[in-house]
Parts: C-alpha cells; structure tokens; sequence
C-alpha cells in the first residue's frame, strides 16, 4: 500500500505559490475544502486561478480568498450571492470566466482522465462559443471544450484511508470527485482518516491513485447556506 | 385574472407525466413539486447530485451535506441516489431527464432563451441552464409574460446574451400556456379571466391565435 | 419513485429485432448478463452487431451467440479465446471492429453522457486512427473517436432495487456501468433485486435514471476462465 | 547466458521505486509482482478494473466476480479499490499510472512497439495495450530478444501492425537492458555472460555501444 498521509494541513499546501491555478471543489458552501482554503488565507499567496462552481459567501469559502484579494481570476459556473465579489468582477479588480455547469465539470473529468477536448452542445450560440470550433454531430450543432490545467486541487470527503481512497456523502460530493487526479497535486481532506483496508474496495467513490496527499480536517463548520425546513405535522 | 407564482407551478404540473425524470430550475419551477398530481410517479434531479429529490427536512434535521441546486437543505425519497456532477450533467447532456422546467428573462418566438446575464448589472452566471437547455429535449419556462416596467419578456428576438438557441418547447406565464412553433408562438390556453386581447398587448412576438382559446384549469 | 422493473426477462428484451446494435457489459466471462445473452439465443435473433470488450468462449457469454451465428459484426478490444470466433473471422463470416480497450469504455461513456465526440492519443500512428481526424493538444497527437449508439444494452450488476438503481460487485463492474444509459434501452439483471429504499443511495454506482428495464436473473453459472489459486503455507 | 523469464522479471523489478502505481501486461510482465523489493510500496493497477491486487487466491476462495486483466482469479490488498472500465483507463490515459510493463512482438529503435497483430494469422486485438502505450510515460518491454526463428525482434523499423509510435523507453530481454534514445537503442547492461558481439548479432536496430557494458544483477 502507498502511503498518501501528510502530517497537516501545511505540509499538504507545500509547493503551493502565487500565480497557481486552483481547483476548489463544493457546491455553494457544501463540500468545501474548509481546512485547505483557511490555510490559503493564512499563506496569503496571491494572483491565484480558482476554478470552482461558485466562489462562497462574503464571510465564508472562496469569499475569505476574495476579502483578502488573493484570486486574479474565477473560473466558475454561478457566483451569485456574494457581494464582494460582484463588486471586484464590476470593477475589473477580478478576472471572471463564466462556464456552463456541465461542462466545467467535464473539463475537470476531461483532465483527470487523459482527454485533451470534447465536443458538447451546451453554450452553442451563445457568448460562450465565441472563439471556439463549432461542428456538428448527429444534425446538431456542438462547440469544442478543452481539459482545464490547474496545479493544485483541493478536495474535501467524507471518509478517506492511508491510500488515498475517498468517500463522499451525499450532495457534498459534486466537483469533488471530478476534481481528483485533475491537477498535478490533488489535496483531499477528510472529515475521518482511516487506515488502508477500513473501506470496502467496492465502496470507494474515489481510488487513491487520483489523489497525492489526504489529511484530516482539524474542525470543520459546514455552514448552510440556505437553511429549509418544513414544520412536523 | 394573472395567475400567482403558485398557479403558474399548478399548471405546469400538467405537463408532469407518469414516469418522468424532471429537472426544476430555482424559483417558480421549484415550487411544481407541491403539484404534481397523485397517482404519478415522478423523480425530481438535482444537478448539484442528487435524483429523487424529497421535501424540506423537518427543522433539526437540516444537513449541510444534503442540499438542492438552490443550496436549500433537502431530504431523499426511497430510490435515491447520489453522484458527482460529472454524472449529474451526464444525465441531463445525454438526454435521461425527460422534462427541464426553468425561468427565463426572455424568450424567443424561435425558442431561444436568456435568463443568465444583464450586461454592466446582473452577471451570476449560468449555473446548469446551458447545459439544460442546449441538452433537453423537452423544455417548459415559467415566468411573469412581462417585466417590471410591464415590458414584454417573450419577444421577436432575445435582446440579453443567450442562454441556450432554438430550445425552449413552452411558456407558462401569468397570462397563458404558449407553445413554441416554427411560425412563432402558438397560443394554447388562456389564464381565467384573461382575454386574448390581453395577452396579445403583452406579447412582443408573433402570437398565432387559431380558434377558441380555453381557459386553464388551475 | 419510478419503477424500472419487468417481470420476466422475456419482457426485459422487448422489442429487440433482426439487425440490431448491443452494448453487452462483462470483462472475460466476469459481470456477463448471463440471463439476458441466454435469452438473445432463445430468440433466435440474428444480424446483431455486439459491441462488448470481448467475446466470450467457444460455449458461453457470447460466444453461444457465435455458435448459432446471430451475429454479423464485433466490435471488441480482445477476441482471443474463442476458436469458433477466429473461425468466422478468418473466413470472413464475421465482422470485426477492434477499438483499444479505453477507447471502447470512452465511447460507451460519451453515449451515456451526451458527449459526441472526444479527443484520445490511443491509437495515433496506428490502424486504429485511419480515416480519423488527428490532431495535437499540448504537443502530442491525438484522434478523434466517436460516442457508440446502440439500440439496447445489456447490463449485469450485484445488486439493484425497484427504481433501477445498480450496486456493482469486485471486477465484475468493468464495462457495466459505462454502458447503462448508452443505448436506447438498457435493461439490467442483478443477482439480487430489492425494493427502493434498501440501497444506500451514498453507495449506488448506477442511477435509475440510466436503467429502463431490470429484472433478477434466475441463475448465475458465473463460470471462471482461469483458476489460479496459491497452496496455504 | 541467456535470462529466463523469471530473471527478466526479476531485472525489471529494480525499476519499480517506491510509491509507483504500475501496470502489468500478461506474460512475463505478471511475473515482476514477485520480484519487487523488500520496503518498496508499490501498487499493481488491473485495467478490468481494480487497484491493489494482491496474490493468486487460496485454493477454494477463487472468485469469479475478482479477477484481473488475464481473466486469472486474484485477491486484493488492504487500501484496494475497484472502478469500471472508463475510471480505469482515466488512470491510465491521465498518466495517473507510473509505470507499465508489457510484452511486445517487435520494437524499433525509435520506440514504436508491434504487440497485437499478425495480418491474416493472429487477431486477437489490442486489448488495452494501445491506451497504455500512447499514454504512459515510462514504458518497459519484457521480451525475448530474439523470435523462435532466431530473427532479432529489436529492429531498424517494426514490420507488424503498430501497437504505438514512438512509446517506449526501455527494453528487457533475455540478453540485455537497453534503453531507447533519440538514437537508437542504447545498451546499458548484459546478461551475465553475454558478451555485446551476441547482443549486438540479435538486434536488427541500431545498437549504440558506448564504454564498458557492465552485467546485470539477476
């Protein structure tokens, strides 16, 4: 069994600096790497890509990034409810790419296994296509998406073991697992560490192959964004 | 009479059949749930990850770990299942959900779309709605029939950054249930108590008005 | 919830006629639906283009198929193992399409997923890439492959339940998952059928929504093509 | 003298280092698992499917539903885990795979390698030898350095069907370690006792000869 353990959050964000793309996995505040992106702050590296599908809340996620104007750039689908944030991207402070859902998520698969571009019908004929191949497939249009390229993942799961090996639970799994193996270092940490042969094989959402440091998350706050509930009749 | 948000929701769970896997955008669409009709068995997917969407968790139950595309916290029905959104857009680019239900700003009378970006004002980004509306084959929008300075939203042409071209199959609004035809949109039903006059005047795109219009069981 | 399944495995191949394409799941004789390819030769069914990683052996998976030559054209990544298979081939009875082996799992997968068409460099400077695009990413050369389109496809998993939902099991999985949802009519067997609610749904490799018909098998031979066992020391 | 199979194997088992994830072809390549080192952490990818295969089962605990590539019954290891087919190939394809070792059929000296096909005599197909050839960066042939015809399998050019172009990077045969430059095939060791004159009459290629060749350990 290789061992894919660090000892901390530190030492799994070693090598990271300025100027790095990265990619952040969660949906909104769910399934964000908390302990990997507090490091970040604390860092202060800058000029940062950030690909994610959202960029957090002003106090929370990628909002604590964006406080501390270490993002350049977001590459993200929906970036809705957050305030600094849209006062940054007006101001031309922050770079901003705008990517169908769908196909970021296909973008970060493509980079984990090996496919350089694929053809997808979403975006065509709109501002999205601008600049790229269109062609069509079975009589209908489709435009040209390339694999993103990011240095450093940040992942956050559930469980996870000795090897690397990953599980996710329920919504919190999103970009996460597609995220792994997509840049040249993938950090995922774990709300529990356990040893190598704890998981069953067959459980595994995420082989560990795909992932080059896993630690357990000192605290984790999983704040919710939009809290909903019904009344017990 | 102008429908209510809940109304538009009533009507469009018509449209919802036995067996179907539907996908509701954020807004009046989430709100179809609460309507579909005993007797159909239906399963809501999520983008975010989730297929077989249940209610709201009663208050003490609310996970972090468990929520909708609108971030909301959610529960799962029995056949739930979970996956990343890799798989999620897969289900919905390789055309396994059967209906999308989403808002609009504006539609097309050629079923183009916009509801992702106001130039200089509103910029949050598309979310799922490209890969939606580009995939799908079967597409309602629900929507008010005019903005709030009372302007048309269903139009000759689009005038925001498209969202998605040539896709969108229907419109339910406050006013009426319209369908997208090559020759424009084809009014099917009216809102009770709502006159076909009416919804011309609020109609910027070609309306196709052929017979008697009946008016919406709602 | 919807319910996926048929009673009998009879209804499970409804429709199915002369002239058909098939995705068939299974890695060597492991995860084969075995009930499914027993009831292809009851049918009788010929003219079938297979598309599935291998061909089974001279007396079972599809090489039963083989024998009563209900099919007109392969499309594999292995066909050794099977003499009658070589037979036909050789005399040009039969078709054959060889496809590296991931690229077969890629094209299944683009089916599934609505994804047309996709770069890959397996193949490149072969005879695999004739009569195909190339073209580099990143400097190195690439091909263009295409998503398969099959009329049904058939599936073997451990476990499933009422709404169509699959557990795999081992090794077995292979080419199973990546085929659910990538023709027109995926039907699934399992060894075990439950009602919905009983899977984990944290724990479920294949969504419902990918699956329109699935039944429980009514035996499993499950035969091993190569016992290699070690003596307890 | 001339290596046997099980000393190949064993010679490629001191290119394994520690933390590699490989890939084993059928054939001698299965051989290598049980050479490596003492201390080394390595784990041995399937591409049917599975990560951390252990050794063949005990004789009763055989399990169709476990197997590798081979089709041969396995068991796995504490930290294993099990994906399908396009997973696998995504570590495969996505370089994720540290090394790979296979057989081949011919080799030329600028790295293409023929290992799948015979025209009108032998088809069995390629297997997943195509994706791992053009993805991997570090590639291993295990072979024999001559056919049974005693023709040299190292060559100028491959005669066969390609597997891949310009791939390789080192061969093992039963007389020597060479590895694959832009010039040639460059000979690093000798077999024990096999003098370059022998190694030089077998390979059809350019054999680049530079100082003292020193034998390998095996």
């Amino acid at each position: 069994m290789i061992n894919r353990t660090v000892a901390s959050v530190k030492e799994a964000l070693t090598g990271l600096e300025d100027g790095m793309t990265l990619m952040v996995g969660g949906f909104g505040l769910s399934g964000i790497p908390e302990n990997s992106i507090a490091q970040l702050v604390k860092l202060g590296v800058t000029d940062l890509t950030c690909i994610s599908n959202n960029a957090g809340v002003d106090d929370f996620g990628l909002g604590l990034l964006l406080q501390g104007k270490q993002i350049k750039k977001m590459i993200s689908s929906y970036v809705g409810e957050n305030d600094e944030f849209e006062r940054q991207m007006l101001s031309g402070e922050l770079d901003v790419e705008l990517v169908p859902q769908g196909t970021l998520a296909e973008r970060c698969r493509a980079a984990q296994a090996g496919i350089p571009a694929f053809y997808t019908p979403a975006g065509y004929g709109t501002e999205v296509a601008e600049g790229k191949e269109e062609r069509d497939f079975n009589g209908k249009p489709h435009i040209l998406e390339q694999a993103f390229k990011a240095d450093f993942a940040f992942i956050k799961a559930w469980k996870g073991d000795t090897a690397g090996n990953l599980i996710f639970k329920g919504t919190a799994r999103n970009f996460n697992p597609v995220m792994c193996g997509a840049a040249t270092i993938t950090v995922a940490e774990v709300e529990e560490l356990v040893p190598a042969g704890e998981l069953d094989p067959n459980q595994i959402h995420i082989s560990g192959i795909f992932v080059k440091r896993i630690f357990q998350g000192e605290k984790y706050e999983k704040r919710i964004e939009q809290r909903t509930t019904r009344v017990r009749s | 009479m102008s429908l209510s948000k809940e109304q538009i929701a009533k009507r469009i769970a018509q449209e919802v059949k036995d067996g179907y896997y539907v996908n509701l955008g954020i807004g009046i669409p989430t709100l179809v749930v609460n309507y579909v009709p005993d007797g159909i068995d239906v399963e809501f997917q999520s983008e975010n990850g989730v297929l077989g969407m249940g209610p709201f968790p009663y208050e003490g139950e609310e996970d972090a770990d468990i929520i909708n595309a609108g971030k909301q916290t959610i529960t799962t029905l029995p056949g739930a299942s979970f996956f990343d959104s890799a798989t999620s857009f897969g289900m919905i680019r390789g055309q396994h959900v059967d209906l999308t239900i989403l808002g609009a700003m504006e539609v097309a009378e050629n079923g183009d779309i916009a509801n992702w970006k106001i130039p200089g004002k509103m910029v949050k980004g598309m979310g799922g709605a490209m890969d939606l509306v580009a995939s799908a084959e079967n597409i309602i929008v629900a929507m008010m029939h005019t903005n709030r300075a009372g302007e048309s939203k269903l139009l000759k042409r689009c005038t925001l950054p498209l969202t998605g071209v040539n896709c969108i199959t229907k419109v339910v609004s406050n006013l009426a249930v319209i369908e997208i035809t090559d020759k424009g949109f084809k009014l099917l039903e009216r809102a009770p108590g709502v006159s076909v006059e009416e919804i011309q005047k609020a109609t910027e795109g070609t309306l196709i008005v052929e017979g008697e219009i009946p008016e919406m069981n709602v």
